[in-house]
């Protein structure tokens, strides 16, 4: 049909070069080249990955043979380092940087992986109790006060028990409990977004409620989100190092920078490289995770201006 | 000494498409106790022009250029300290938006009670008593009330009000109200109209009233600047203008009116669409749309110039047409 | 073409008793609540091809009503009836589709904005909703909504906050006429734009109301622009219709002295016209508490005695023009004496 | 507002009861308790005893009602562990964890209020990556490692505090740190978030052109407006420091609940689990009821029904 | 509770104020000796309890309370008591309190030590001090009984009028020190006996702290917090050492790491050559050098010297010839690819463990390692359903060989190894019952023999305790590790 317009003009206007999300992925990509931040984080993610995939290139041992003689060695730029291993060697003499190497997919799987689980049902049934309120959100959040209240090791526990340790378990155990914090924040800004006039307004020309939670209320408690997410990687990964603590976490033959740096634990005053190095692989890992989730968040705010530099 | 003067004023949006000129290079000043009107297309850069003034324009927004100079001072060249002095004090702004100008957190109270705390160093109590009696003189009712609710809790033309009080509060030299009275009904907008003309005229303030109700100009203002795209395009006292329309624009504008005393079917409106700010028509901006338009407009950019007495037009035909 | 409309067919919507009162808490552990009685028994019918024109005192509940017409808030009572259902007995999913026919433009434009959904996503979203259009035909029908509303595809890629006040309602008016529902109300649809403009969208709006057989509720402060385009008008004060009757006869001869005092308050746009206008007397009721009698009198210039005791009714009339006032202006046998 | 309370309070009955489901379950899942109190070189005999004396022969369902009736009472049983009735051991521990997880939350608060408000205010600056790249080493130091460095370097290297143990103020303040440092990195980048998301909009500019200090706009307009995200986070951090410390408490040798929470999980102690986890349950559930009181502070548009 | 408040200055004398303060990993388990099964809380309800007759360092059987003793027949031993001890709250010390203390031992089967005194069937009090115990069958192990875990002396008078829950609040005995405080999982504050019966006591107070960290006991007796701490790791020792005023102080203590084999049918480890496999893959002396920081010693039998029944000829021996070992497996039938094996241990031994199993797979195994938390370890071993390998440090607090070879008597290992050797349940069986010294020690020195060509277990050595002690105190560590404030002493 057509609208009848008081513009002399008569041809149809000009469709758009681009629709939007061509336009944001590449306002996105052009605002992370300029991003001081976002290239950072991008690089460090992508140098991880890279390290994940190629773990065996890279690792100069197997990161589960023991020389008990070489135990403890310190880097090799140190007094009484080799140049055999690089990072040094840990308590059982196993090579620190091939440890590194190896720990990274286990990391990146578990701090990743539970981090999209917890994030996803978090962010959904968050903004199901904030949206349909009454009793759907008093079950929800009833559950996730029980949950709160449960002990993740008791948890963890029954878990292992049924079905042994392992990564995927530990990703199903830590999703099923990191949730609840995804779920409360989402829930506490959902409360107020759905009062406002722009989702009135989305109900007003009679979408859905998918349409409204997805589309209106989600992208506007995204940043929250991503920067929770961001954050839970950190907790993740170092929650799989609390729960090697307890002997719960992942064992060999698989190697996780938590358990590296829970082993390491003991050598703190003597033998600082133990957990020092898994330490700084994380931190990195997580810089450059929340960097790009901030670049993320700043693409998904238009009200973010480009700042160059 | 103007009270205030802007001269080419520039402020410019760096957006990812490109560069938009939302003013480019209005100059115009404010006498004392004078009313200056601003009119104008929709999107022509008046809110960008009295945000610049105040030095708010947010932030893909930058000033590149001109100056604004209040009773002689460079205020752009000023500290942020000092020009803080000067905001809501001296010059003050009620904003268009009044739904979301108002922190939803607050109490109206609060929000008016403020400016007069931080400018005149009164106590909470007292801040808050004057906030009443500044509520009830732009006409909100149970003032006292109203000023322990939240910004939802009101009305849009309600809001609005409140607005008007936060900028009168501190009784301004230079008061610049972005639409002030979109949200109002007739008889409150009269109020209101008689509230600012009162101010006026009592301390002496140089008002700028950007509307679109040329009713209201005709009523208030002692001048006129007329905005296209960015730039002005005529100014005139408000007889003039009225009488002698000199711009093509202004004159489309005029018989755009819906007259209260004959009755038709259909307006008269400008033809065509408002330029794309980022890729502005060669020449005269207005010539695509504009009857009178010769080849000359297509090359040559025309420039401000005076016609009669205070009466200025930027237009190659501007003695020919009107 | 509105008396012959008027007469044939039934109302496309009827509005009885309708009220929305807010409670207003007083303290956060007080059980007595106090109310606002924001809209307090509004009657009227709009007849499908009709423009009802609602003009009135800021805060008198006409987003308010407006809003309860297109069930976006629940009415503290009375029924409204749309194209002959009654809409409170709708289901969730009976609402979403009614809203098809019935769309609202909000009163304030940006913050009915998502503000991460760009322009083009913005207009797009009620045909996609209602599977109207898709792919090119999407994109063309986008498009010429825009430059309906007079902008132009470079704005289509932008966000709500890139946009001044004016170009802000264009979009929400785009949105509401997307649909072609049989019913928009729309909330001030031209308050931030420039005449030009307006004369434009006021313009459009005429000609989508022939072409498409439209019907709205045009809720207004601008008088000159609610005579352009009403068939109809209803003034409203404190949550109460006080005048309705049609354009001609309203203005001609008003008959309530709010309606009076407001046409009597309409800036001229002609700086010789200038004059010291008198603002109405008295302290702005509140709608907690209503002055007794007729809401109206303590402003009223005319007022006697039986105002403030009694509430005077809306006299339904048919056609005509009907004013809730005991001592109706402009009338014969009104005897006032002043 | 007081329907609203009573409402809350009602709805712990429903969140006991199934939390007390739950935890019934998942303690008689994870193992057998008789094992674990029996030596080594105990009969078959002696093991259908101690079963027969803990009711562990009964049905499950009768065992849970047996549990519930006696836990209305507060009676969950005796720890055998400690042979004690386990409400008090429970209880006696409170004020220990109470004490660090206030610490350790005010210090938080201390660091990531002005921290975060800085490094929105600074975005993508210096001082922006830099309070970032802290505030990520904050939170990806494990508690442990960060315990075990505050100790080598304060008390060991330095000698100003206490290595561990509960005492004084002076022994409060490293396991403070510890855990204060990882909340608190959470909350300023939640903060900063919030405050950059808050200071793009209308208000905060009409703010401005109230002349008021921009120290004002931002602590006053701005922060109150982004307080809600982080005021959730509190309360779950808060909350997840009452039982949940055991890392840090094992560290500086705390006698707090987590201890005995972990301890009790590991030895089947049920008694003590499931006075644990009620007590923390009816924390939690206090807590919410708190946390949306202060919603309703923060942002009057929320309404509860 | 006191507070230790002197941690400023490193390794200041921190026992100057009539204090002793000693750090554990864990806390005491209950103050009810019958109802706990473990050393460290033994270690400290030394001191509020005292035994009938006690071990000396070199496995002596010295008078405590009782003064002297002897077998009246078969099954019945009598014990002359002290006739001048008084419990804590004054009550004397006489035959009842052994009476009660040893028949609810052997009773009530809910006492985790319950199971050790099963063999007493009655304790008669012939006269106030004079107590008569009848066992139910002839047990040379009566004495050993009487001086190990669980078999301090109870106030039968004290308990019997307020009951046990209110002995266990505030417990009475009538060793050296009272009880002051028990704090859980934080500290067990002891204040000294003036009326005790066997010297004064050295200290006003002796404070045992819970600092489960490892690295955090070490940075307390670094800061002077504490002047003595138990479980050193080997990698803390030289930094202990290298600080003044600190030492280290170890000595072997009655606990082997090993690893139980299972012999069931079907499994890899059913083959005789895959068991002399492991043995020889696995390079215990570079563990004990490297992991144990050399605090170990080498051993292929668990009765190590000190214990009844021990063979020295097994001690301090060891076996490792990985070239060996790969051939047994050749000769087993093993090609390229050696047997699979599940080694499980509990984390408290994860490092060794780890490198076992990376031996193992050094040699050609496949090894699956199982690591589980302390408690889910235990339930998995009493119902005895470990796979090939579990590595567990056992300990003995019976001083005698019985002790470790129960667990291979054909009952017991019937489901856990499966070993079932005929020649070995008969010599067990008559070392239970016989009560002749030295054909009894022949019969034990006999089945070490048998076992150590078996290897129902393998031995990878005998753990050493190893302690940080202050320079303001005297100590040195015993091979039961019990903590006897008598014997600690302020230096001079
Ligand atoms: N953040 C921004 N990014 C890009 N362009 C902007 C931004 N803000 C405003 N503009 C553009 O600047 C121009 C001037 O806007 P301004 O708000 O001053 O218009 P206005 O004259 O006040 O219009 P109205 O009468 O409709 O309020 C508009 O074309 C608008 O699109
Ligand atoms: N959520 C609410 N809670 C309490 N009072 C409310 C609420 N919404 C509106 N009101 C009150 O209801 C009355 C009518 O409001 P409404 O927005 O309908 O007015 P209006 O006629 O649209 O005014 P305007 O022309 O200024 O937009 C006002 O007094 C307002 O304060
Ligand atoms: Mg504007
Ligand atoms: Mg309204």
């Amino acid at each position: 049909m057509a609208i009848p317009t008081e513009s002399g003009a008569g041809a149809l206007p000009v469709p758009p070069k681009k629709r939007s999300e061509a336009r944001g992925l590449k306002k996105g990509l052009r605002q992370l080249l300029r991003s001081k931040t976002g290239m950072i984080g991008a690089v460090i993610v992508l140098i991880v990955c890279l390290i994940a995939i190629f773990a065996p290139l890279l690792a100069t041992h197997d990161p589960n043979a023991v020389a008990p003689i070489d135990r403890l060695k310190p880097p090799a730029w140190l007094e009484g380092g080799s140049s055999d291993y690089l990072l040094g060697t840990d308590n059982l003499g196993r090579d620190i940087w091939s440890r590194i190497v190896y720990g990274s997919q286990v990391s990146l799987i578990v701090g990743i992986g539970a981090v999209l689980v917890s994030g996803a049902i978090g962010a959904v049934l968050g903004v199901t109790a904030a949206y349909y309120g009454r009793w759907v959100d008093a079950i929800i959040m009833r559950l996730a006060d029980s949950l709160l209240a449960i002990p993740t090791i008791l948890l963890m526990l029954v878990v292992l028990a049924v079905v042994g340790p392992g990564m995927w378990t530990l990703i199903f155990v830590i999703g099923a409990t990191n949730w609840v914090s995804y779920a409360r924040v989402v829930r506490g800004e959902v409360l107020s977004l759905k009062e406002r006039d722009f989702v009135k307004s989305a109900r007003m020309i009679g979408a859905r409620s998918g349409r409204i939670i997805f589309r209106h209320i989600l992208p506007n408690v995204m940043s929250s989100f991503i920067v929770l997410s961001g954050m839970n990687v950190a907790t993740t990964i170092i929650m799989e190092a609390s729960l090697s603590f307890l002997g719960l976490g992942i064992t060999t033959p698989d190697v996780s920078w938590g358990g590296m740096l829970s082993d390491g634990r003991q050598y703190v005053a003597t033998s600082w490289w133990v957990a020092t190095f898994p330490g700084m692989a994380i931190t990195i890992t997580v810089l450059g995770v929340i960097f790009l989730g901030d670049w993320l968040r700043d693409v998904l705010d238009p009200r973010m201006k480009l700042k160059n530099g | 000494m103007s009270l205030l003067e802007v001269n080419e004023l520039k402020t410019y949006f760096k957006t990812a498409e490109g560069t938009v000129p939302s003013v480019n290079g209005v100059s115009f000043s404010v006498e004392a106790g004078e009313t200056l009107a601003i009119v104008g297309e929709s999107g022509c850069g008046k809110s960008v022009t009295s945000l610049s003034i105040m030095q708010l324009v947010s932030d893909p927004g930058e000033i590149v250029g001109g100056e604004v100079r209040f009773e002689g001072k460079d205020l752009l060249n000023l500290p942020k300290k000092e020009m803080r002095k000067y905001r809501g004090n001296e010059i003050s702004m009620i904003f268009q938006e009044p739904m979301s100008s108002l922190n939803p957190v607050f109490t109206i109270g609060n929000q008016v009670g403020e400016v007069l705390r931080r400018h005149k160093g009164l106590s909470r109590g007292e801040a808050k008593q004057q906030a009443i009696e500044m509520l009830k003189r732009v006409g909100i009712p149970r003032a006292e009330q109203i000023a322990n609710n939240f910004p939802h809790q009101l009305s849009g033309g309600m809001r609005q009000r409140v607005m008007i009080a936060i900028a009168l509060a501190c009784r301004p030299k230079l008061l610049i109200a972005d639409e002030p009275t979109t949200a109002l009904d007739v008889t409150i907008q009269a109020q209101i109209l008689d509230l600012i003309g009162k101010l006026s005229e009592e301390e002496n303030t140089g008002v700028i009233l950007i509307t679109h109700d040329l009713g209201v100009v005709a009523e208030m203002a002692d001048r006129v600047v007329v905005m296209y795209a960015g730039e002005v395009v005529e100014e005139a006292p408000v007889y003039e203008l009225f009488e002698r329309p000199g711009h093509p624009y202004t004159i489309g504008l005029m018989g755009s009116l819906p007259k209260m005393s004959e009755q038709r079917d259909r307006l008269d409106s400008i033809p065509g669409a408002v330029p794309n700010l980022l890729d502005m028509p060669s020449g005269c901006p207005f010539h695509p749309r504009c009857p009178f338009a010769i080849e000359a407009c297509k090359q040559t950019k025309p420039a401000l110039e005076e016609q009669q007495p205070g009466h200025y037009v930027r237009c190659l035909r501007a003695g020919e047409v009107g | 073409m509105s008396e012959s409309k008027m007469n044939a067919a039934a109302p496309l919507l009827q509005v009885r008793g309708l009220k929305k009162h807010f409670p207003v808490a007083k303290g956060w552990f007080s059980r007595k609540n106090e109310y606002v009685r924001a809209v307090d028994g509004l009657d009227f019918d709009v007849m499908p091809g009709e423009t009802l024109g609602i003009v009135g005192e800021s805060g008198c509940g006409k987003s308010t009503a407006g809003q309860m017409i297109v069930q976006l808030l629940e009415p503290t009572e009375g029924k409204i009836v749309f194209d002959g259902t009654d809409l409170a007995s709708l289901s969730g999913e009976q609402v979403r589709r009614a809203r098809r026919n019935l769309q609202l433009v909000f009163q304030d434009p940006y913050s009915s904005l998502n503000p991460r959904m760009t322009v083009y996503d913005l207009v797009a979203e009620p045909l996609i909703v209602h599977g109207l259009a898709s792919g090119k035909a999407l994109k063309t029908e986008v498009m010429s909504l825009l430059e309906a509303v007079g902008l132009g595809p470079q704005h289509a890629d932008r966000y709500p906050h890139e946009f001044s006040g004016g170009q802000r309602q264009r979009i929400g008016i785009a949105r509401a006429l997307a649909l072609k529902p049989k019913m928009i109300v729309c909330d001030e649809p031209v308050s931030a734009l420039d005449v030009s403009i307006q004369a434009q969208v006021l313009n459009l709006l005429k000609d989508l109301q022939e072409q498409f057989d439209l019907t709205y509720i045009f809720i207004a402060h601008g008088l000159p622009s609610v005579k352009h385009i009403s068939d109809r008008i209803a003034v409203m004060y404190l949550g109460k219709i006080v005048e309705i009757g049609s354009r001609e006869e309203l203005f001609a001869s008003p008959k309530h002295p709010y309606t009076e005092a407001l046409l009597d308050a309409v800036p001229v746009p002609d700086p010789r016209l200038r004059r010291k206008r008198e603002p109405l007397p008295g302290e702005l009721p509140s709608p907690v508490n209503p002055p007794s009698g007729c809401a109206f009198h303590p402003r009223c210039p005319y007022a006697q005695d039986i105002c403030k005791q009694q509430t005077p009714v809306l006299e339904p009339k048919a056609d005509g023009q009907s004013a809730a006032c005991h001592f109706p202006r402009n009338m014969d046998e009104a005897g006032v004496t002043i | 507002m007081g329907k609203y309370l009573v409402k809350s309070l009602l709805q712990m009955i429903p969140v006991l009861l199934l939390i007390s489901l739950i935890v019934f379950v998942l303690v008689r899942v994870t193992g057998d308790p008789v094992a674990l109190m029996l030596p080594e070189s105990a009969t078959e005999a002696d093991r259908a005893t101690l079963t027969r004396e803990l009711g562990l022969d009964l049905p499950l369902y009768q065992q849970y009602g047996i549990f519930l009736t006696n836990a209305i009472q507060g009676d969950f049983g005796t720890s055998f562990r400690y042979g004690e009735s386990a409400l008090p051991l429970v209880l006696e521990r409170l004020p220990a964890s109470f004490e660090l997880a206030f610490a350790a939350m005010a210090l938080a608060v201390v660091i990531a209020i002005p921290l975060g408000i800085w490094s929105a205010v600074k975005r993508n600056t210096f001082i922006d990556i830099f309070i970032s790249g802290i505030s990520v080493l904050g939170k990806a130091m494990p508690n442990f490692w960060m315990g075990i460095m505050l100790i080598l370097l304060f008390s060991v290297m330095l000698g100003w505090f206490p290595v561990s143990g509960r005492g004084g103020l002076t022994h409060l303040i490293l396991p403070a740190i510890t855990l204060g440092v990882s909340l608190a990195a959470q909350m300023t980048r939640l903060i900063r978030s919030n405050m950059l998301e808050i200071l793009n909009q209308d208000y905060i500019r009409t703010a401005r052109s109230k002349g008021i200090f921009e120290l004002f706009v931002i602590g006053k307009h701005a922060f109150r407006n982004g307080l809600i995200p982080v005021v959730t986070i509190m309360s779950l951090q808060f909350t997840s420091l009452i039982g949940g410390t055991l890392i840090t408490e094992t560290v500086f040798a705390w006698p707090g609940l987590g201890q005995l929470l972990v301890s009790a999980v590991n030895t089947h102690d049920m008694a003590i689990v499931q006075a644990a986890v009620f007590v923390i349950a009816i924390f939690v559930i206090l807590m919410n009821i708190l946390t949306d009181l202060v919603y309703r502070l923060l942002d009057p548009r929320i309404k509860y029904s | 509770t006191t507070s230790t408040d002197t941690g400023t200055t490193a390794a200041a004398p921190a026992a100057s104020d009539g204090t002793l303060t000693i750090a554990n990993g864990t806390d005491i388990e209950s103050f009810d000796p019958q109802n706990n099964n473990n050393t460290a809380s033994e270690a400290i309800l030394v001191n509020v309890f005292d035994y009938l007759l006690k071990n000396d360092n070199e496995g002596n059987k010295v008078p405590a309370l009782a003064t002297s003793w002897e077998q009246t027949a078969d099954n019945v031993w009598q014990f002359k008591l002290r006739d001048d001890v008084k419990f804590h709250n004054g009550d004397p010390f006489t035959a009842a309190d052994v009476k009660y203390t040893f028949e609810r031992l052997a009773t009530d089967e809910a006492l985790k030590q319950h199971s050790y005194f099963k063999t007493i069937e009655e304790v008669r009090a012939v006269d106030d001090y004079t107590a008569e115990f009848v066992t139910t069958g002839p047990d040379p192990l009566l004495l050993n009984r009487l001086s190990k875990m669980g078999a301090g002396i109870l106030p039968s008078k004290y308990i019997e009028e307020n009951g046990i829950d209110a002995f266990l609040k505030s417990p009475i005995g009538t060793g050296a020190y009272k009880f002051k405080s028990w704090a859980k999982d934080d500290r067990v504050v002891l204040e000294k006996n003036d009326e005790y019966f066997d010297g004064a006591p050295k200290w006003d107070e002796v404070v045992f702290r819970v600092v489960p960290e490892a690295s955090t006991r070490v940075s307390e007796l670094l800061t002077g917090g504490v002047d003595i701490v138990s479980g050193v790791p080997s990698t803390d020792i030289e930094r202990i050492e290298q600080t003044e005023n600190l030492s280290v102080e170890t000595t072997p203590i009655k606990r082997v790491l090993q690893m139980i084999v299972r012999q069931t049918e079907g499994t890899p480890t059913a083959d005789p050559k895959v068991r002399e496999a492991i043995d020889l893959a696995i390079d215990k002396k570079a563990i004990v050098d490297s992991i144990a920081g050399g605090n170990g010693v080498l051993t292929r039998t668990s009765v190590t010297p000190g214990n009844f029944g021990s063979d020295e000829s097994l001690y301090e021996q060891s076996l490792y010839d990985l070239e060996k070992a790969k051939a047994l497996l050749q000769e087993a039938g093993y090609g390229d690819k050696g047997p699979e094996l599940s080694l499980s241990s509990s984390s408290q031994y994860k490092e060794y463990a780890e490198v076992v199993s990376a031996m193992l797979t050094a040699a050609g195994f496949t090894v699956n390692l199982d690591i589980l938390e302390p408690s889910a370890f235990s339930e998995k071993m009493t119902s005895k359903t470990f796979g090939e390998l579990y590595m567990i440090g056992i300990g003995n607090s019976m001083n005698d060989a019985s002790n470790n070879y129960n667990r291979f008597l054909a009952s017991e290992a019937a489901g856990e190894t499966d070993y079932n050797n005929a020649e070995v349940e008969d010599l067990l069986q008559s070392a239970l019952v016989n009560m002749d010294e030295a054909s009894r020690t022949d019969e034990y020195k006999k089945v070490q023999q048998i076992l150590a060509e078996e290897r129902p277990a393998i031995y990878l050595f005998q753990m050493k305790g190893v302690y940080g002690v202050n320079a303001s105190v005297d100590f040195s560590p015993r091979q039961d590790e019990m903590f006897y404030a008598q014997e600690i002493t302020p230096a001079q």
